[in-house]
């Protein structure tokens, strides 16, 4: 490792300060290019997206699983986060990020991928900015994203896959799926989404949509829980499932406001609707059940409001309160029917319900973004042709679920030709925790 | 000596602790079980999936009584742990051949 | 629905800008009317108070009942929570603060309650202001206080009341009793309360006293819970009880540090004092237990210091370290009397003591604010008369525990009427949670 | 107590206003003096540290006892809160920061000790200010480190020390250890270490160092758990230590990005380092307990993350991401050698690993960041002489080693003394939640 | 009437109690219990301190049944719990004395 | 076939499972269950409100051993078990009629 890869270069990103606008002294410059505010804001956003995944996440998945396998969600939740960290530090903020040699409209590699300048951080100090933020923070805020996505789809192979293959199938695929779908989605102007005028306010596409999509795939190829369907599986701590959906409904003001980057009013108007949504798709949930089974559950509650929060997700910035009402209602009558109806009849074993709740709440908001980001019905979007831009997500969509899942198929063929995707017919039988970690989650 | 089990609701276990030192029974034993019979069970949904539960949760007291008390135990528990609605348990009553005190080593019914 | 709901007015609220102040010219308005720092606080302040409902009370009150209700504490605080969004969205954001039609000293209508020209929203943009924030945020913040009054009650009912019966009984309260109480103190000028010139800093009226009388009267017409005083009721999961204690404190910073609405020194002070009270009466009720039953426990720490929180909140603005040492003092000698003596003697059964912790300590806090927000008591209000204070402070206290008292009374009639209030002896002895909700806590 | 002790004088600090650099007129001044953006950040910071305290390291510990001690955990870690709190108000904060008297490079009792100003927050109002926040803030920001530091070593003597020997050993340690070591540290200019050229960003020294000698002392003092080393004592409670150990990482963003105390470049970079350091460290641990044991264990990462949280702290704000690679690294192999070889070697209780993981942690990150600190290895300190840096970091070590060892030994025999270190054979037996609290943790 | 006790394994509990109810068992009491035999038990390390767990979660199921029922209900349990690894587990049979059904006082076989 | 019941002290447990299988008995199965005796409960205060908790928790032992085999038995347990304080707990001794090893099926002394 040469020493020349430390030799930073100063402030990466052109800005044009308050100050300048403001025609004051260049003195007030350093002064102004970075917010406090917005970095006070940013900061807290990121520290609320972390917290999503450990606890809230961690927390979430494993009260769903059975007790003999609650530690091996949070070891990969834990060990997820730690991984996919040093990626984003060595060449995953770097190939989502980097703008070099990106053209408006052109649809070259960097149409694609990113570029190679900043790669170990190559570049950034504390004095970097971007926006009215430090370039640091902006890092920050994009790592827990890239952090969660695949915490997300763990859920479909819980209680089965291999912990080596969890860390090999992390690693491979976000570095050949979050990472272009990021660029794609977010990279700025030249951008192969970005360009085409793709809506995806907090990740609607990069995260939810993609972490949907491998969950299928993954629940398929590694296969259904040993007697699933026969034995029954209830969840072995429901209250800890319901702090984690608390936990992650109270981060998602950091996922969704924070991805205004600024502390303004549409951060707020983000978290508006970002209230509304869940509490709308988890009423909707309950009033199902209790018309269906006859009770209104807590779980069917919370799963309603975490598909409500992932479907207003790439709508947040965009609606109004009437949009997230209807986002709300519509997320929480499919992702109903996809976790419960459509997954029983395809037959697969989505454990924790990644592709009805996740894959279905990210669908259904980057379609109803197209429509309700219209000023008429209550949106922020000025201009917007529903027509069209319903077309462009129609195309995002369906060209990330055929890149996601074919690369999903590929490197989980690939990791289990290397390590082998499930665990042991008797680390399954006593658990993941004692077979795969050697430890037990309580011993009261 | 006769050892009496009694499988009762867990919410009678206090009477029939009290039921049973009132016949002079100063020591007895508890057990968290599962019970299965006529008593129907219930069903959980989680995300549409069913669970039907049939085993409801039972309390076993185990009380082991020198053999002319045995009587006056068992209808002490009959009395105690009755409600009248099904579920209300059973009674089972066996031999023991010998009985001991850890803390004496002694043995008999004089250990009970 | 007509569309012209949504042609939105902009910018609601005048402000007079910094920039005005400084004589800069109008290109720096747009910029400086939202102050992001204020912005940024307050939005955090927002997901701390949110924190506070999901999971810190749910978790505090659900550790406190027996396994078999554990889930009911925690669907209710959801459920809640969707509520009083939707409500805040369509009506009860308006009719708390529209300010149209108010005139100061005026006694007609809008003293009470405030007009409709929100309703749904209407006018509000991500672009409208209240203050240096975005009015969206003052929105949110004032929002999550209304969710968590109605969630303090339910501490009174717990493990008995039907599911139905507190949803129905939420939505009469937070609109008949809730609203108007909010309008009256904190409508702003020509509000009745306001007028008065009583001090509720963060909800000590609002919030706490509003919440314990509702809580007495509830407690009585519910009736005590099967086998109450001969079965023994303990905790079932106070390591639970105690987490959530910790994040309610921790979510109190955002309560009463952000009700200043700004992220200044007014704010930190009010902290410095939110943390002093609770240490205070979570120690004084440690000695009171330790003194009379010998030793101090866990469980009573945590309770005097949530009534600690609850004494400190209508004062955090006014009083400083001294009157926070007085306040904590107080309450915590005060609320265990209250929450043991007082209760046993009454014969009610408050399930989990919201009389005793909540009423008992709003009613010390807003009565000490006049004391020890005085000048020479070391608080911060100029020109206090403490006896005049203490006398507008009681009356105010007065005619809420008579209106919202008879209120509660009423409308728990009424719901009993409509849906009845208690569950099934069936269902109170196999738990709320198969018998509302069709699941289980734990299956360990 | 007479009333003048409450005519507080407004503020203390003075600050050179940004205003002023701009020449803008004076009535830029008052709104200028306190950025609402850096409060903004410090208030939260200030929650996040709260936080970490309870519910955060009272979950982590709790966990890791057997269930029958599970609430002398968080009862100690809850008063422990209370009394800091007191003390930092009284005369906590005055003897850390009050400046009177101190001199650049003079050796007299305000290099060591601070003095009376403000005790009992005498002198601080609303509009008091330090830095560009208000003082308010500053004194509960450094609060919540005087609050953590003795919490943190309760882990050595975790299931048996009585409770008020806990209570008795943290004033004592609080007023004779932290505030002292505080004072030298961060005392500003004439504080002994400051005056030396130390580095301890965040309290490498102030926080870890202390706790983690005081841990051992304490540990060989108060004598190994009844049957350690024959009875198997394992964690009752995984998951929540797991809980635990991500709301510690969580919090560490505002442990270490707080004491920036800004919002601004220098806490976003602290931040980066502060994530990359848990991911490697954690990892190394899981690596190593893969090839030494077989599996990797979620405990084991979750320790190894706490120790290069422990090791970064005093480093964040020099360090660039190789100095944080390098120093996750490192301490999650001198961490794990420490908290399993060593303590086993060496024969002493620490029962949950105090001395190796905070003690060894804050002796890493102490001594690294004078390597990495270093512009040629990434680091931010100009003019950073590497070797003689280390000389001053290694001095400052030794002195807090043996100032803090000699004074633990005292306190505690004092402590012995006066109300016996040890609960009775039976407590021990039965537990300290029914010995020393009257209550039990969980009642399924 | 003899007392059938089986130790099994906890993943066997349903097949068991549905083998047992096809013999006409319509009652049984189940009891989580920890097992100590040939099957040898796990390893647990915490932060390098081992832990040999030697008994193994096993459920005993106990059913109460009149003498001329009990070969059938062993014979049922052995099919419905076998695996043939090693701790498959044991039944046990006693003889019970007398029953009684609490709800209504009855005793004797009718009351199973 | 005699069963050996020996409600013990929790902390017990690996001294009894020692010294048992130092006899040569080479299975057992402990359950966790609360005891009511002389010795006497705890109480717990929550917000004033006061819980006699009179069941201590205990570890019941139970084995099957052969005839003779029983007393050897009893005498390990008396010796692993007793602290000499109230609450060390009791052996009882009863006969079982038939043992059977799930996996093979077989019968007997041999199969314990
Ligand atoms: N034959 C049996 N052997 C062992 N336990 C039994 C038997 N029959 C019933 N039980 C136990 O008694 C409990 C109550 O029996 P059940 O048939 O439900 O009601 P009831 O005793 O009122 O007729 C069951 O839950 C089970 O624990
Ligand atoms: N002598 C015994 N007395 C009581 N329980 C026994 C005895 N021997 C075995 N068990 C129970 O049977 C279980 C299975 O026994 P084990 O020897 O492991 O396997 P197997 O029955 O297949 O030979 C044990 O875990 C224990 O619970
Ligand atoms: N008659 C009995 N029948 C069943 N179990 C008993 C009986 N007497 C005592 N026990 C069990 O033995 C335990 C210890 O008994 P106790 O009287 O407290 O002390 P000791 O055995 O030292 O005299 C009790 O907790 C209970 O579990």
């Amino acid at each position: 490792m040469s020493f020349t890869l430390f030799s930073y270069r100063s402030s990466r990103v052109g800005v044009v300060t308050a100050g300048t606008l403001l025609g004051l002294p260049a003195l007030a410059n350093a002064q102004e290019t970075v917010s406090s505010g917005d970095t006070a804001w940013i900061t807290v956003a990121s520290a609320l997206v972390l917290f999503m995944m450990i606890p809230g996440l961690a927390m979430f998945y494993a009260g769903l699983v059975r007790t003999k396998n609650v530690l091996s969600l949070f070891m990969q939740c834990f060990v997820i986060t730690a991984i996919v960290t040093l990626i984003w530090v060595i060449y995953g903020y770097t190939l989502s990020f980097d703008a070099e040699g990106m053209v408006a409209g052109g649809h070259g590699l960097h149409a694609f991928i990113g570029g190679f300048e900043n790669i170990f951080m190559r570049g950034m100090t504390p004095d970097s900015v971007h926006g009215t933020i430090p370039e640091a923070l902006f890092f920050v805020f994009q790592m827990t994203f890239a952090i969660i996505t695949p915490g997300l789809f763990i859920g479909a192979f819980a209680e089965r896959m291999r912990f080596s293959a969890v860390v090999l199938f992390t690693v491979l695929w976000v570095s050949l799926v979050y990472l272009p779908v990021c660029h794609m989605v977010w990279g700025g102007e030249g951008s192969f989404f970005g360009d085409m005028g793709v809506i995806d306010f907090a990740g609607g596409i990069v995260v939810h949509l993609t972490a949907g999509t491998t969950a299928l795939v993954a629940a398929i190829m590694v296969g259904p829980r040993k007697g699933y369907g026969k034995v029954p599986m209830p969840p072995h701590n429901l209250v800890m499932t319901l702090t984690g959906t608390a936990m992650l409904w109270v981060g998602w003001f950091g996922f969704n406001g924070g991805s205004a980057l600024a502390a303004n009013g549409k951060a707020a108007m983000a978290i508006v609707v970002t209230q509304i949504s869940p509490c709308v798709a988890g009423l909707t949930w309950a009033v199902i059940e209790r018309i269906r089974i006859g009770k209104p559950s807590a779980l069917g509650f919370a799963t309603g409001a975490i598909a409500g929060l992932a479907a207003i997700t790439p709508a947040s910035g965009s609606v109004g309160p009437l949009g997230a009402v209807v986002i709300g209602l519509v997320s929480g009558v499919f992702c109903y029917w996809a976790a419960t109806s459509l997954k029983m009849k395809l037959g697969y074993d989505d454990a924790l319900d990644v592709v009805g709740v996740h894959g279905g709440g990210g669908l259904v908001g980057t379609l109803l973004v197209a429509v309700f980001g219209a000023g008429v019905l209550g949106g922020w979007e000025k201009n917007l042709d529903i027509l069209h831009q319903l077309g462009v997500q129609g195309l995002a969509i369906a060209f990330t679920l055929v890149y996601c899942g074919v690369l999903s198929v590929v490197l989980l063929k690939a990791v289990d030709g290397l390590v082998g995707l499930r665990v042991t017919a008797e680390t399954e039988e006593e658990g993941l925790d004692l077979g795969d970690h050697g430890e037990v989650g309580y011993d009261f | 000596m006769k050892k009496i089990e009694a499988i009762i609701r867990p919410s009678k276990l206090n009477d029939v602790k009290e039921a049973l030192t009132a016949t002079g029974c100063q020591g007895m034993t508890s057990i968290e079980v599962k019970g299965f019979g006529r008593q129907k069970g219930h069903t959980e949904v989680y995300r549409g999936a069913e669970y039907v539960v049939e085993f409801q949760p039972k309390v076993k007291v185990e009380a082991v009584v020198p053999d002319d008390h045995a009587q006056a135990a068992v209808e002490a528990i009959l009395k105690a742990a009755a409600t009248g609605s099904i579920g209300d348990g059973k009674i089972f009553v066996s031999t023991i051949d010998e009985a001991f005190r850890i803390r004496t080593g002694e043995s008999g019914e004089d250990t009970l």
